[in-house]
């Protein structure tokens, strides 16, 4: 396992564990050792936001590992994130038991009143946790294997793959709206009541969700910074810039596209599972296409091929969103569609590059993004 | 193993240049083999019932006019396109046109492209790594360790390629001829029983070029190797068979001189300023 | 007062003339109005009963009163009004606003502008709409011209009781146009057959009519062997050719939903084939076309269709120009980085959505559909085709043809094809790039325009309205194959007709998952579409 | 507008500025105890931007004029009301955040929102966990009756089965097509429209058609061809639709081209009001219908007024009312009598004081809240007009009581909900006897939890 012990040698990562430790420390402090008069004092509602930011930044790390070291635009990510978010809702469902409003132990509660008779086929089983923590991983991992083996096979590249990944989004979003499909349509998975038998909607559970998510975002940084920094990696740097060349270096291209876009989708799962508690609610419009490019804006304003610059640009996004749709409603899309604008003609490196420019960053990190190679 | 260890075993010096087992069978004659080869584009015959063998530790130098078919000859052997009809063979064991890409290079044929094509973000240490012959499976890739017998045949590569003190820059930042013979670099590395070089002089000054010359001769009789190439003076300084195609098949074929004194090719060269160059 | 020929004016020209003949005559005749036998008549449609209400309207026609047409008709349109103030009959003549301006139901003076406040209408619902116009239409049948004789006629079929069969004989013999006597001795022979002249079916055979149908479906179900029989064996015949209409039907609805498909996705066929652009903001600007086809008719009031024809210029320049403006100001920036112009696009879609919110409105404009758009062309009584989607098509094919002409045969086509192919070549040769690209987004742009002026006349004219199509558009141009307009023809009207066919038989969310899928797995077997570009120019 | 901005929500991490003020402010001043003079926190949760902003900011801006109105007849309890306004953007999740802003945060003592079931169901947990206040405006599918939750628009026995019983025996309509959008509203509702339909109407299968289609439908060519041919049977055939909002107007437009004029197949729509018609051409809807608890055509003084407020209000001459907005005001009636009955604006308090509040509606009647959280509602069918009005044409009687628990869903008949003492139950069990749900124990935790 020495690859995986790898990040931990690299001075950017021990900066950014102790940089998310540190913030873990303090918000949980603040929320628990400072007393709710007290102007410090973060409340359950922030504890809460910042464990989604942190699940959408696990997110982006995911999409910036195919965009930024494979040079795969995808523009589905949010599917492999809905769907773990799906798996995660299904055991929160099955979880209510007989407490929904019908008092069934089998059927959740929108089965029940739209007629059906049995549990179907593919929600069994979730009422176990390892099983359903399992899915969390494994039905991103299969569709992405799936879709990633038919694309990557026929060497579907650059703006097929980014469309034909969008179509995939789009069809599933269709998809989960339908009703005779058993996943609660357009409603989607709500009114979870708690997880592996904690409470959901106590604090306690709260700050422990909003922890996990530091943890799993850690857990996949290192991951992911493992994989970049590993000869593999470096062959996804290769697969970027020269795809025919690495082929004739005798490296199957596909086969190492298709291991990172798999691991790169369940990472996603990863993601939306830790997502669905902490908002309580799960439905297809996060498999909108739209969803899915603004994942990418993300990366793009953080910094493609860093890794870190996901982290920062999913957080100042969202904590922008949160902000503007609260002060301006208005002018949120303004500020999104001019962000859009903006970083790509401008910061075409993010808030990395700028980061890096102003530290004057000693030796290269592999596979960081130069010049002209920017593009796709 | 220790950087000692690999010191103490000098006589492994020139590991890099024997070619790796290879499962290539040439007893029973050429180690590649085209026959009748024909690829079209659009109506356009590109390659036209070609026929050609490489002996093997041959080194043969291809010429021709532009769009006589060369790199789309190149492109057919390493599997990036497949022709309407015909064989291609590797040795007498290996049909190259049932396999893929990376198969047909793990096998043992490197490929230099026309255009320099490194990888940019890359250093050029990392470059060659990348293209050194190993198990390049996906797992075995993730968990490769850099050891000191790896680091040592790199080095040994940049020695040859002369780029040690480029050792850690990003490949990005070579100049064209540089970039060209890290890319010579990465098919030593490759270790292969066949190499096909598309011009490797192009944007070289004369005593770069000097210095490929001697490195492509010299790793003929290991290795067999195809160059394609336009300058002249270039491919007379190492030439030892030359094949002229034109219009996707071989026109003539024999020594330099053999070939120059040809009519047909002279023909083909349009006129006066041709066959000076020829000459 | 009796002011017969007023009436048979069109309105504006009655209301000048009334006014006209007021300033004569009215001075008596508002006294005169209480006494007027057509207020009593009037007075039965005030009730809260509409069986009550179907009375008086009866009672009306029966009285041969010269206004009931005229109040028939404004009871119709729900114009016919009372005062609450005194208790007066009014027609409506305008309805927007507060202030509605109305006339005098009884004299016809009119009496400016009363606050909707003080007026209560007289309503009616669908029953009595369906009294109204039969009864409307019966008069049609005696005095309107051959066109509303023929649907007056058409109408009636199903409906013939013995006192109107009568009457319809005799209209019959006077007929004068073939198509209404066809149309009448259907109706009668309908009458016939329900009352089991097993003779009537020979009129009846190979009639697509529905009430035909309903006819011969009931006999074929009566006692008499000989008239079941006979009824069972039309009903085979009409049942077969329904068969074939309903293909024919389908084809079409395909067609033109693939016209729809074509025309908005060749803008992007240009912009992303030809040019190497991902533009996302192709739907917005597809939108725009369709927002300026509102201006327009905003602008000229009451020609709808004169506006529609001058916002297909407009569109095409407003889009076109919007389509410069993003070249400029953000592509040119972007050049040979295609992943990031889509991303930036994205953005500009973004903006111009919101901008359109917060400028115009977040609901949608309704846009009106000209009168020379609604309805459809009646191939026979099975199959009619919907004549907005009609010219839709016409307009997509005419689009697709000018475009093709454009790079075929001008200069224009000619550089951008040289551009195309070698940018660096066609500089050298002295042909300006730049302004290559300009013109190249332009005319994409403002083909986006041109789809969204025909987009306004089928669906929502609205700030989404583009987000809907962009999707089906990039599946069009990918499916066709980048770079090929005719691969973008063959597409856009194949997947309309895969969708449709689809449709009746998986339902329309199948039908669309299905065609996704269908062209992902397409993607994965041909990944460069129907037509793809060939040779080594195609890589990179 | 400026109140609410002024009042946005806070948190300390918002700006380091605002921090340090904080920060300083707590040194100085202790925290001023709560008095009386304190204003009454309204909070409003409808979409501002995104998609449903069409629909619901109206529904913002009409709580922002009651509670002006209110405000000018002295507040309430002689305290004035503010509003505090949040925009969830459309996006679910985002619902359930800005919901939990509003009563942690803000500690808002009522909330008026939402618009779609989904972000109703995205809310519920919240308001139910933090003890909040919720009206909810708008028509849905039932088979809920949350604690915490009013419902003020209808349930579907008081809009759709109304309208079928008018098809049935005003109009004759024999042969039925239940065209919806795909999503949880329509499924429910035609579900129990089928059933009704069948039991009770005694309406056989080969009589009823059912179609769904995608958000947004947008060719409709195929569907209505198959309504046409379905029609052309000789019964008398209708079109109930519960197809959402962007979809209508292709489908309008459609059925006009293909000749099906509403006094051959009339369709009565369940989300087809005032402001969905003001973006259509209305031509060839005319005669269509719409079944409603409200229309703006309504003739009553008190509807006069509204509409004239309204105008003023938002300084638009052609502005439109509708059936939602009509929900808020009584709900907001409801509220303001629910907390002067009690006395005070605490939940429990009011929650227990609005049962059997009765404030009168727009359309000339009475509105009361009943135990099961629904109110009692007219139901109307309105044909529309060409100038994008309806004209009532039918209405019932009396007043209809909102059932929440359907008697046509096998899964539901069994229940009712009462929030009286001392069953305070969303959903008993009449023949188990027993409160189904989340069980006694858990709640009893939640409240330990709470404290």
């Amino acid at each position: 396992m020495h690859w995986l012990g790898q990040p931990f040698r690299e001075r950017s990562t021990l900066v950014f564990l102790g940089v998310l430790l540190l913030a873990l420390a303090a918000v949980t402090l603040l929320h628990v050792a400072v007393p709710p008069e007290h102007p410090l004092y973060v409340s359950i509602y922030t504890v809460n936001l910042f464990g989604k930011y942190l699940s959408y930044a696990l997110l982006a790390v995911a999409v910036d590992l195919v965009w930024g070291y494979l040079g795969i635009l995808s523009l589905g990510h949010g599917a492999f994130f809905a769907l773990g978010g799906y798996a995660m809702g299904m055991y929160l469902m099955r979880q209510i038991g007989d407490r929904g409003d019908y008092g069934n132990p089998d059927l959740p509660d929108f089965m029940v009143f739209l007629n059906w008779d049995s549990l179907p086929w593919y929600w069994q089983g979730f009422d176990m946790a390892w099983f359903a923590f399992l899915m969390v991983l494994l039905a991103p991992g299969l569709l992405a294997l799936l879709f990633g083996f038919l694309a990557f096979r026929s060497r579907v590249t650059g703006v097929y793959l980014s469309i034909i990944t969008q179509a995939l989004t789009f069809a599933l979003m269709l998809a989960f709206f339908r009703n005779e499909m058993g996943f609660g349509g357009n409603n989607g998975l709500t009114d979870f009541r708690e997880i592996l038998g904690f409470n959901l909607r106590s604090s306690d559970t709260r700050l422990g969700l909003f922890l996990a998510s530091g943890a799993a975002l850690a857990i996949g940084y290192v991951l992911c910074r493992a994989i970049v920094a590993s000869k593999l990696g470096r062959v996804c740097v290769a697969t970027r810039d020269a795809e025919a060349r690495t082929r004739f270096l005798g490296y199957r291209v596909e086969r190492f596209q298709l291991f990172v876009f798999v691991v790169s989708a369940m990472l996603a799962g990863l993601a939306g599972a830790l997502y669905v508690p902490q908002v309580g609610i799960i439905n297809p419009s996060e498999f909108s296409p739209l969803f899915s490019i603004e994942i990418v804006l993300w990366v793009a304003l953080g910094g493609r091929a860093t890794l870190y610059g996901a982290v920062i640009g999913a957080i100042l996004v969202n904590y922008a969103k949160t902000v503007f749709t609260g002060v301006m409603p208005d002018a949120w899309l303004f500020s999104l569609g001019g962000l859009f604008v903006l970083v790509t003609v401008l910061l075409p490196r993010g808030v990395a590059g700028l980061l890096a420019f102003r530290f004057r960053r000693r030796g290269k990190s592999p596979g960081s993004l130069s010049g002209r190679e920017v593009s796709a | 193993m220790s950087i000692l260890g690999s010191l103490a075993s000098r006589d492994r010096v020139f590991d890099f240049l024997v070619p790796a087992d290879s499962p290539v069978d040439v007893r029973h004659g050429p180690i590649l083999y085209l026959e009748d080869v024909t690829v079209s584009f659009d109506g356009f015959k590109a390659i036209d019932t070609l026929n050609l063998t490489i002996d093997d530790g041959e080194l043969r130098c291809i010429i021709g006019p532009n769009g006589a078919g060369k790199t789309t000859m190149m492109d057919i052997i390493t599997g990036k396109t497949r022709p309407d009809s015909g064989k291609v063979w590797f040795g007498s064991r290996h049909d190259l046109l049932t396999m893929s890409e990376p198969q047909i290079a793990s096998l043992g044929i490197g490929r230099k492209f026309q255009k320099p094509t490194v990888f940019e973000a890359l250093s050029v240490f990392e470059n060659l790594e990348l293209a050194m012959a190993a198990d390049k499976r996906i797992l075995p890739t993730l968990t490769a360790r850099m050891t000191g017998e790896i680091r040592e045949r790199i080095d040994e590569v940049l020695l040859t390629i002369g780029l040690v003190e480029q050792r850690q820059r990003s490949a990005s930042i070579l100049s064209h001829g540089q970039k060209q013979w890290l890319e010579i670099g990465m098919l030593l590395m490759q270790r292969p029983r066949l190499l096909l070089v598309d011009e490797p002089v192009a944007g070289m000054t004369e005593q770069e070029m000097e210095r490929t010359a001697e490195l492509l001769t010299g790793l003929a009789g290991k290795q067999s190797v195809v160059v394609v190439e336009h300058d002249m003076g270039f491919v007379r300084s190492i030439a030892r068979k030359v094949t002229v195609l034109h219009q996707g098949s071989v026109l003539a074929e024999g020594s330099m001189d053999q070939v120059a004194s040809d009519p047909r090719v002279v023909e083909v060269y349009l006129g006066a300023e041709a066959e000076e160059e020829l000459a | 007062m009796r002011i017969p020929d007023a009436f048979k004016l069109p309105v504006m020209t009655r209301i000048v003339t009334l006014t006209l003949l007021c300033l004569l005559a009215c001075l008596p005749a508002v006294g005169a109005a209480q006494n007027d036998r057509g207020h009593a008549l009037l007075e039965g449609l005030v009730s809260r009963s509409f069986n009550d209400k179907a009375d008086a309207i009866e009672a009306i026609l029966q009285s041969e009163d010269e206004r009931a047409n005229d109040w028939l008709q404004a009871l119709l349109d729900g114009n016919l009004q009372r005062l609450k103030e005194d208790g007066r009959f009014v027609v409506v003549v305008g309805n927007s606003g507060r202030e509605w301006p109305v006339r005098d139901a009884l004299s016809g003076e009119a009496l400016g502008e009363i606050s909707r406040r003080d007026l209560d209408r007289i309503t009616i619902n669908n029953a009595l709409r369906g009294q109204l116009r039969s009864a409307l239409s019966l008069v049609e049948l005696y005095a309107g011209d051959e066109r509303s004789r023929l649907a007056a006629a058409e109408g009636i079929i199903g409906e013939v009781d013995g006192e109107l069969a009568a009457a319809l004989e005799s209209r019959l013999e006077e007929e004068e146009s073939d198509k209404v006597r066809h149309r009448l001795s259907q109706a009668l022979a309908v009458h016939r057959l329900e009352r089991g002249e097993a003779d009537a079916v020979e009129t009846l055979a190979g009639s697509l009519n529905s009430n035909v149908r309903v006819a011969l479906t009931r006999a074929a179900q009566s006692d008499d062997p000989a008239l079941a029989d006979a009824a069972r064996r039309a009903l085979a015949d009409i049942q077969q050719t329904l068969k074939l209409n309903r293909v024919a039907e389908t084809l079409y609805f395909g067609l033109s939903m693939g016209s729809v498909l074509v025309l908005a996705a060749i803008g992007l066929a240009i912009t992303f084939g030809v040019m190497g652009v991902i533009n996302m903001a192709h739907g917005e600007l597809m939108m725009l076309g369709a927002y300026t086809t509102w201006a327009m008719q905003q602008l000229l009031p009451g020609q709808p269709g004169l506006a529609l024809l001058l916002s297909i210029p407009a569109g095409f320049l407003v889009a076109a120009l919007v389509g410069i403006a993003i070249e400029r100001g953000v592509i040119q920036f972007l050049k040979g980085r295609p992943l990031e112009t889509l991303l930036a696009t994205f953005g500009i879609s973004l903006i111009l959505q919101q901008l359109v919110r917060t400028v115009i409105s977040p609901l949608n404009r309704s846009v009106v559909t000209p009168e020379w758009m609604s309805g459809s062309v009646a191939i026979n009584d099975a199959l009619s085709l919907t004549l907005n989607r009609l010219y839709v098509m016409g307009f997509a094919l005419l689009v697709f043809a000018a475009l093709i002409l454009i790079m075929r045969r001008t200069r224009l086509g000619l550089e951008v094809r040289a551009v195309t192919q070698n940018r660096a070549m066609a500089r050298a040769m002295g042909i300006r790039a730049t302004r290559v690209d300009i013109l190249t987004f332009a005319l994409g742009s403002g083909v986006a325009g041109l789809a969204g002026v025909a987009l306004s006349q089928l669906t929502n004219v609205g700030p989404n309205l583009g987000q809907s199509y962009i999707i089906d558009s990039f599946m069009v141009v990918v499916f066709g194959g980048v770079g090929n307009l005719w691969g973008t023809l063959v597409a856009g009207l194949s997947l309309g007709v895969i969708n449709q066919v689809l449709e009746p038989w998986a339902g329309a969310v199948l039908a669309k998952i299905m065609v996704l899928v269908f062209i992902i797995l397409f993607i994965q077997k041909r990944p460069r579409g129907l037509f793809p570009q060939k040779g080594r120019a195609a890589e990179g | 507008m400026n109140a609410s901005r002024r009042n946005m929500p806070f948190h300390p991490l918002k700006t380091p500025l605002r921090f340090v003020a904080a920060a300083l402010l707590s040194l100085g001043v202790a925290a001023p105890a709560l008095s009386q003079d304190e204003p009454i926190k309204v909070g409003i949760l409808h979409s501002l931007s995104g998609t449903m902003a069409i629909s619901e900011s109206t529904l913002k801006d009409t709580v922002e004029m009651l509670i002006e109105q209110q405000n000018e007849q002295g507040g309430l309890l002689g305290r004035e009301l503010e509003a505090v306004v949040v925009d969830p953007a459309s996006d679910w999740p985002l619902f359930a955040e800005r919901a939990r802003e509003l009563l942690a945060q803000e500690e808002v003592d009522v909330i008026f929102g939402n618009w779609t079931s989904v972000s109703r169901k995205s809310v519920l947990p919240v308001v139910e966990e933090l003890n909040g206040l919720l009206f909810y405006p708008v028509q849905y599918e039932g088979e809920e009756s949350s604690e915490n939750v009013f419902y003020t628009g209808a349930a579907p026995n008081q809009q759709a089965i109304p309208a079928v019983n008018y098809l049935h025996d005003e109009v004759g309509v024999e042969r039925w097509v239940l065209a919806g959008t795909d999503y949880v509203y329509p499924r429910t509702t035609n579900r129990i429209l089928e059933t009704y339909l069948k039991e009770e109407l005694g309406v056989a299968d080969e009589d009823i058609l059912i179609n769904y289609t995608p958000f947004g439908h947008s060719d409709w060519q195929n569907i209505v061809a198959e309504i046409k041919r379905f029609g052309s049977e000789g019964k008398k055939t209708a079109v109930v639709s519960t197809v959402n909002g962007d979809a209508n107007v292709p489908f309008y437009r459609e059925l006009g081209n293909q000749g099906i004029d509403a006094a051959d197949i009339p369709v009565v729509a369940f989300s087809v009001g005032e402001q969905e018609l003001s973006g259509i051409d209305t031509g060839p809807l005319v005669g269509h219908l719409a079944a409603w608890n409200y229309f703006m055509s309504v003739d009553t003084d008190a509807n006069y007024d509204f509409i004239d407020a309204w105008i003023e209000h938002t300084g638009d001459e052609e502005a439109v009312t509708n059936d939602p907005m009509e929900a808020h005001y009584i709900g907001f009636n409801m509220w303001a009598e629910a907390v002067r009955k009690a006395g005070t604006t605490d939940v429990d308090a009011v929650k227990e004081a609005i049962i059997g509040v009765t404030v009168p509606n727009l359309s000339g009647g009475y509105a009361a809240m009943l135990p099961n959280h629904h109110i009692t509602k007219p139901v109307m069918i309105g044909e529309i007009q060409d100038n994008g009005q309806f004209v009532v044409v039918w209405e019932t009687p009396s007043t209809v009581a909102g059932d929440e628990w359907s008697d046509f869903l096998p899964g539901s008949r069994d229940l009712i909900a009462d929030w009286r003492k001392p069953m305070e139950c969303g959903n008993y069990n009449v023949r188990e006897g027993r409160c189904m749900g989340s069980d006694a124990e858990a709640q009893a935790e939640e409240a330990l939890a709470g404290n």
